[in-house]
């Protein structure tokens, strides 16, 4: 029996003492007509060794091309220590630590992830984890609402460079709660959200959303949108790549001095690129940060630290009250079970990076991008769309649909990027193209050149 | 005598504490290029956020170490009741490690992602089965999630198919008391009033005060069968007939199905949708807090508002029996998108391939020995002399103990109780859940214990018995050999520190 | 109030007394075909062999708790002389683990082995040029059997050279008395009487004893320098010299080349043939006692005699490119071959990612950064008032510290040092070895432990020295904090009990 | 720096306290004459990055057909728990355990280990390993040379059914000794060693050697022979895969009462069948158990139980006297460094396993291999050249040149079998074929029906 101990001798004496003829017995609680008919659409249980085979097969299916895809989700390196040691089982057998004294390895390494986040951010405070970049900027919005005392209008602004599907995610989780989220369109020539389009006259906003990088890995004019926020009453709440927030101005410090206040005042965002792999795009994990008189109205699990009884140092979950197993309908969010173990790999992963070692990869992404971004603009049909500076994406204009294009990437072994023309009718044969430290120089000029072949033998085939 | 075990750097160090300025790990570093940014010199960051500038090993040796403090299931029996602490088999995590699946973008095409996507279709299948429901999306991120795609739909039913123009007519969820503290926080999200109803002292729910609460302002009820109480509510039929003749719809909460697998299916009890807590039933691993997976099933007529992606396949035409994501395209009534992509796609597969394993029979085998561990163990510590919570019921995956009288008698609580047998090596029970029992455990064996085990700690909760007989104060100050004493959560959530910051010198 | 951490499962147990008749791990079990036998009812096994029965979870629990017994580098400082206790970077590991490599038949024709042959054919040429010498094998699956490999090569080049038909004239190979046990150990098996050489005051080889011990009888010397005192041999030149005048060869044990990488060629000293431990110098894990690799690397004289199988490269025809495994048919005079396939081939993979990882800046590095610990640790504990066994000499990776005046006066051994050491969390270093320095303690802290930990280290074996003149008792008692407390080898080597048998009752 | 921790600050100060003024002063003992050239043939170092993706490119290369070559290494199905609980840290990165107290893991594990060779061979003692099969057959008759203080001989009798590599190790490292291997032919009908071709008169014979199963996959008649050993004043060596133990007559009970003596005295093998990946070739495990009474002439490590000073069982390393460190130039071997890690993987396996578990796949293996023969003699050209029964390979001979039919399977995704026509001329164009629990029904059939092409196919290429 598969994972189950018992002897037949176990099983009777068991029996014995419960005073129960069968096991059978054991279920005559259930009304008989509610008894289950087998389950035909299981399969058959099948040997370790069956399965091992079967499922290998399957992972063998799925042998990726060269990745030039980004758009939320970025292949980076990540050392081989950071998961031979997530998946120790003492990591990953755990529950949730509710029982501080038996979880203290979690809960340090917790209490670390959220100094890291902070320190990245350069925010008061981090929780130690949401689901994902999407749902955790649901959660910001919702938390803004409650944070923003003085805002009545539940009006969220949120620019169109925000990740699309960060978008439907936020409708999803948002839409009952009598919120309007404001789109605000984003400037043709720089792809960035620009301040003047912003309402001039005053009102009651409750937050704005600030991508940094936006979803076309442009990098916004974040001073001046926080300045202006702040300004209008409004909370900024920071969705940001945490890779690049190891090169450029982090949310803690957007904003002027002018302004009275300074930073953001919850920053989320995806974590995936912090040493988990792209694994079809979970598990990934979410995070968020915000300044420290947020932080009652900050949902997830928070770690502080405290003593114990001989005043030794420790660590355990705190402001409870917060949360759902607490505060029942009135928690700051149903959120229980959290991704653990991916902050457990991003723990990891910044500290087997250090300062310099992160800066040094989102640095290579940079610079990977801008001299691919040099050789494809070299190329006949191709041209970059936006002006302002990016981080480690570029939206590019092809002179063939994109669709077809990616196509002939594919034969040649490359993903090339994701395909902006559906989302974005309005920039025409768009393409977002991604590149990271894990790209060489001969990967990007083989990509240059497949993509000239590309165009090509697109152009030959439509003539023909 | 026994000096602080130290392992040659102090045993309590933050890994910043190992941290030297100027220390890096070379093997990570990439090529320095700071020359070709394009990034304007406002935009840059001024100062390094500080991160620890440690070496491989000094990572490696921190977190090893670190690891170690824990409990787990790999290590300790962990009787967590309402969480389904069983062994998360190895092949499991092996198998979604594998290269083709962790390399794979979620925005490659699909032609790309066939294997995958294959073991997830599977998967959708299984899970149907198991819960009698006509359709599941895998989606949601874990239970919490799941129960609000779940609360979502039923809102998304009521409104597609009101007629009065009145969106807001349906506006309450109903929960037991005994109900886990997600559910009421889920309805909440959703934009619903929660009306609570008490349960009997049988343990069932109180039919009585249902139908005072249901209505035409009753949008749904949230349950869960075998409740949190340990126990099947007898009346489940009855229960799903008032709720659905007021215009309600059920909603079945499915964290633990671990003692119903094969025996009896939500979708037959008149369940209307289901969240499933894979990391529980389906044995992914709890990660010391997560990932999760929180799949939900629906019956015919909340189908068309599942969660988004949900994978197809193609069963006519070219491209027949391969897979594809269904989208807004092909559900356009969907609640919409719950993730960025596909969800927990690797504990996803992890479940996949524990559902492989365990097969039909597996999974009824499941339900027939943590059905059988929990009878058993609360029988041996009902014969100890513990009072149970409902004794005179069947446990199914668990049991609840009350200690109300101990706490009365000798002062000593159920986190006493808990945190004593840590010193024993195992790890507390569920305290303090649900809510509506005093000084409680909440136990759950869980399939995978031997009785060997069971007879140990039924035996050391006699030992800690006859300890607060004794000597209660003993009780009090446990746990005396973890690598903390009892901690001060008091002061934890009054002098808020939560980060490190490095002392002043 | 402490009772024993029992983990649910009694701590001391064997994985024998979780087995219980019947118990089973389903998910292992294939199929049950027992009809289709052609075997003979005679030669079929009539009682199952004592193997323990139990659940995954139940093995598991048990080794994962075994393994937490355990010192090792990824949780403690292992100082251990000889041994180059030092980090085993993960890369190495996780890469020797691809399935390509683990799933590779040695019988598989060579064209699905260009992957790892490409690996080890640059293993080849690395170490060559580490060592200064013109050819490697990598067949020896650890030093001894490299030593043996390369004793024997001497011996087959005698033989091949001899021209005076008494093949045994050359019986004699000479060993210092500070060598590795292994060394006269390897003499011996290649049929060689062992002639031992005392060592200077100064831990240098006594050339003078060594001038009148070679002469026409001896086949070689074997030595290392830096020697196993932890200095390096001034006089190494006139040694090769005297050795090589006399006929003899020059077996240079390669064991630890974590001081000299970069900084000084065996082969530039005169050595005809080394081995190297690449589970040492080269980081290959020691995985408790194994598995190693004992590369041999030869002058051009020796190349005919290497061990197979060697990997080539093929350099014209229409394989050109292609790497091929060298066999008796290219080497007709090898001393044959030492194992089965390639030896650890999986060793050698890890090497070979270390070696790429270091490249040849971090190969010198590790010989400056090793070179320096040892030093700086020297200096610390002798500051601390320890007495050097060289206390003139420049340390190498390691050095030796004695406690012969603690014995005097205090009673207090080398042991107990070592094993109160323990309980501060810091392995022992290696003890009565060389075996010509009384209770000595062999220390190499390697260049992957940081300046703090050296510290700390230093610190507590002051700490220790002031618990010796305070009460020596407490040292002999040590360790007290481990899963066992002193260990009782002469009972072991008396009552010999090499297994379990279950308790009759 | 790669793994080196050292920051400037720390570099300078500790020379200070050392008193030097360079880390090259630390090399002023080096004569200068000999002082190294650079290290022109190492490559510049590399990030894990940059070496991660060769690796891997070279692993992906070596991606293998379908296996039926057996000859000595044995593919397996190994649970997923063993390799991961075998790399967990304090197992992988500990030193052999000189140290006991601080080595109780490793130790226990061992005495486990110990435990199970000894039942699984069913005789007396086990030691900790020793390299790999080869090897420990050549420590085996070091051993009873040792052992057998009657004889002497130093004649070791030899059936050319031992494996031939294994042979070809025992000449390079008994060579030394004085040893005689006389080899005995082997049955050409049976496959095996036929009693009645031992030597009859009586002599000083020193140990016979028993392979079981043979090189050729066939069992021998292990009783008749372990008598006539014993009735010589020989003594038996078995040379066993260990996992055919699981089925067949394990060597503690070969030979028949009458003979006074039972059992063989020493046993050794190739312990990779037990959980140990087929990693081309290595580290596998070599294991040697013998009879109590020959226990201090085994070579390697031997765990002993023990007891502390409390009393408390624990476990050590014994008879430490019979090892190189104590004895030196008279020790029973001179191995030190064994392969710890291997037995760390086998025991976790085996007691994965368990005796049925063991026993199914043994018998799974032998069920396969009939199966797939008798499917292969039904093909023209095809016919398995031996009587006997066997384990899990079978010699069959082809009526094409096995190179080219071996060649045509492969084109197939097929490693088809080991090539014996080199080894044994006279067994003509014979194949060793070798089928594992790990083959499929589908698998067999696509062997069967590629062979009867490939034969096809060598027959027109032949005739064109
Ligand atoms: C009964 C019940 N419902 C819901 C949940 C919430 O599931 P999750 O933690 O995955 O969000 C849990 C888990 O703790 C539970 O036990
Ligand atoms: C100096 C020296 N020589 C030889 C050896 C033997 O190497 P191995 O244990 O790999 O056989 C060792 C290892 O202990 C050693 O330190």
């Amino acid at each position: 029996m598969p994972f189950i101990p018992h002897t037949k001798e176990d099983t009777q004496s068991m029996l014995d003492v419960i005073g129960a003829k069968s096991i059978e017995d054991l279920f005559d609680e259930i009304p008989v007509e509610l008894r289950a008919k087998p389950l035909e659409n299981v399969p058959a249980g099948r040997s370790e060794m069956a399965v091992n085979r079967l499922v290998r097969q399957r992972a063998a299916e799925d042998v990726q091309p060269l990745c030039f895809i980004g758009a939320g989700a970025y292949e980076h390196h990540i050392p081989a220590a950071v998961w031979e040691l997530t998946t120790r089982g003492e990591f990953y057998t755990a529950y949730t630590p509710y029982q501080a004294e038996a979880s203290q390895g979690t809960l340090q390494l917790l209490y670390e992830f959220q100094t890291m986040m902070a320190e990245l951010t350069a925010m008061d405070v981090s929780n130690a984890s949401l689901y994902d970049g999407a749902s955790s900027l649901a959660e910001a919005v919702l938390m803004a609402v409650r944070a923003n005392r003085k805002s009545k209008s539940k009006r969220i602004l949120v620019p169109r460079t925000v990740h699309p599907t960060y978008l439907k995610v936020v409708k999803t989780i948002t839409q009952h709660q009598g919120i309007t989220l404001e789109m605000l369109d984003y400037d043709i020539d720089g792809g960035h959200l620009n301040i003047d389009t912003l309402p001039s006259e005053p009102g009651d906003f409750t937050a704005l959303i600030i991508p940094q990088p936006n979803f076309f890995g442009v990098l916004e004019d974040v001073d001046a949108l926080t300045d202006w926020a702040h300004a209008h009453g409004a909370l900024v709440i920071g969705v940001v790549n945490p890779m690049a927030m190891a090169l450029i101005t982090p949310p803690g410090e957007w904003g002027t001095e002018e302004a009275g206040i300074k930073g953001a005042d919850i920053v989320c965002g995806e974590g995936q690129p912090l040493g988990v792999p792209l694994s079809s795009g979970g598990p990934y994990f979410g995070f968020m940060c915000c300044a420290q008189k947020h932080v009652r109205q900050m949902p997830g699990r928070i770690i502080g630290a405290t003593n114990d009884l001989d005043g030794k140092p420790g660590y355990t979950l705190t402001l409870q009250a917060r949360e759902q197993h607490i505060r029942r309908s009135k928690a700051t969010s149903n959120i229980c079970t959290n991704q653990g173990l991916l902050t457990t790999a991003a723990t990891i992963y910044m500290s087997l990076m250090g300062p310099e070692g992160l800066r040094r990869t989102a640095a290579n992404s940079h610079a990977n991008s801008c001299t691919l971004t040099k050789q494809l603009n070299a190329i006949d049909g191709v041209e970059t769309i936006f002006s302002r500076p990016g981080f480690h994406e570029k939206v590019l204009r092809l002179n063939k649909p994109v669709k077809e294009v990616l196509s002939a990437l594919e034969d040649r072994g490359i993903l090339g990027g994701y395909d902006l023309s559906a989302e974005f009718p309005e920039l025409g044969n768009a393409l977002l193209v991604c590149v990271t430290e894990t790209k060489t120089e001969e990967d990007l000029q083989h990509y240059a050149s497949s993509l000239q072949e590309a165009l090509q033998e697109t152009l030959a085939e439509v003539s023909a | 005598m026994s000096p602080e075990f130290t392992s040659g750097i102090k045993s309590n160090q933050l890994i910043f504490e190992h941290s030297a300025t100027g220390r890096t790990n070379g093997a990570q570093m990439v090529e320095d290029v700071a020359s070709a940014s394009e990034i304007p010199e406002g935009l840059l960051r001024k100062t390094p956020p500080m991160l620890p500038e440690v070496s491989e090993m000094d990572a490696v040796r921190h977190y090893t170490r670190l690891s170690q403090k824990n409990f787990s299931i790999d290590t300790q029996f962990y009787p967590l009741g309402s969480c389904t602490m069983k062994h998360n088999p190895r092949a499991c995590n092996t198998l979604a490690l594998l290269p083709g699946f962790l390399g794979r973008h979620p925005l490659a095409p699909e032609r790309f992602g066939q294997g995958v996507m294959a073991c997830l279709w599977e998967l959708q299948e299984i899970l149907k089965d198991v819960t009698g429901m006509t359709a599941v999306s895998l989606s949601p991120m874990a239970g919490a999630q799941g129960e609000f795609a779940g609360v979502a739909m039923i809102r998304a039913y009521h409104d597609a198919n009101n007629t009065s123009g009145n969106k807001s007519e349906r506006s309450e969820i109903i929960c037991p008391d005994a109900a886990h503290g997600t559910n009421p926080a889920t309805a909440t999200m959703c934009g619903y009033k929660v009306r609570e109803i008490p349960t009997n002292t049988d343990g069932d729910i109180d039919v009585e005060a249902l139908k005072e609460v249901v209505g035409p302002q009753t949008a749904g009820i949230m349950l869960t069968n075998p409740s949190t109480l340990g126990v099947f509510d007898r009346r489940i039929k009855e229960i799903a007939q008032i709720v659905h003749d007021a215009g309600g719809l059920l909603y079945y909460d499915g964290a633990n199905l671990n003692a119903i697998l094969g025996k009896v299916k939500p979708g037959d009890m008149g369940f209307d949708v289901i969240h499933m807590n894979l990391h529980k039933t389906f044995s992914t691993p709890h990660g010391g807090g997560g990932p999760g997976a929180g799949p939900v099933g629906v019956s015919e007529r909340l189908k068309p508002f599942m969660p988004i992606p949900v994978v197809g396949k193609d069963v006519v035409g070219k491209d027949e029996g391969s897979f594809r994501w269904l989208t807004e395209t092909d559900l356009p009534q969907s609640i919409g998108r719950l993730s960025a992509h596909m969800g927990n796609t690797g504990v996803l597969i992890r479940a996949y391939v524990y559902a492989l394993l365990l097969g039909r029979e597996g999974m009824v085998r499941t339900a027939d020995y943590a059905t059988l561990n929990a009878n058993y163990l609360m029988a041996r510590l009902a014969q100890a002399g513990f009072d149970m919570a409902l004794p005179s019921r069947r446990a199914t995956h668990e049991f609840i103990l009350t200690l109300k009288r101990q706490a009365k008698d000798q002062g000593v609580t159920a986190m006493d109780f808990a945190t004593r047998l840590l010193d024993y090596g195992f790890h507390a029970p569920t305290t303090y859940f649900p809510l509506i029992v005093p000084e409680c455990l909440l136990i759950e064996p869980t399939e995978t214990e031997s009785k060997e085990t069971l007879d140990a700690f039924a035996d050391v909760m006699k030992t800690i018995q006859e300890e607060a007989d004794a000597n209660p104060e003993l009780l009090k100050d446990a746990p005396y050999t973890l690598p903390v004493r009892r901690l001060d959560d008091v002061k934890a959530a009054r002098e808020l520190n939560l980060k490190y910051s490095p002392a002043k010198d």
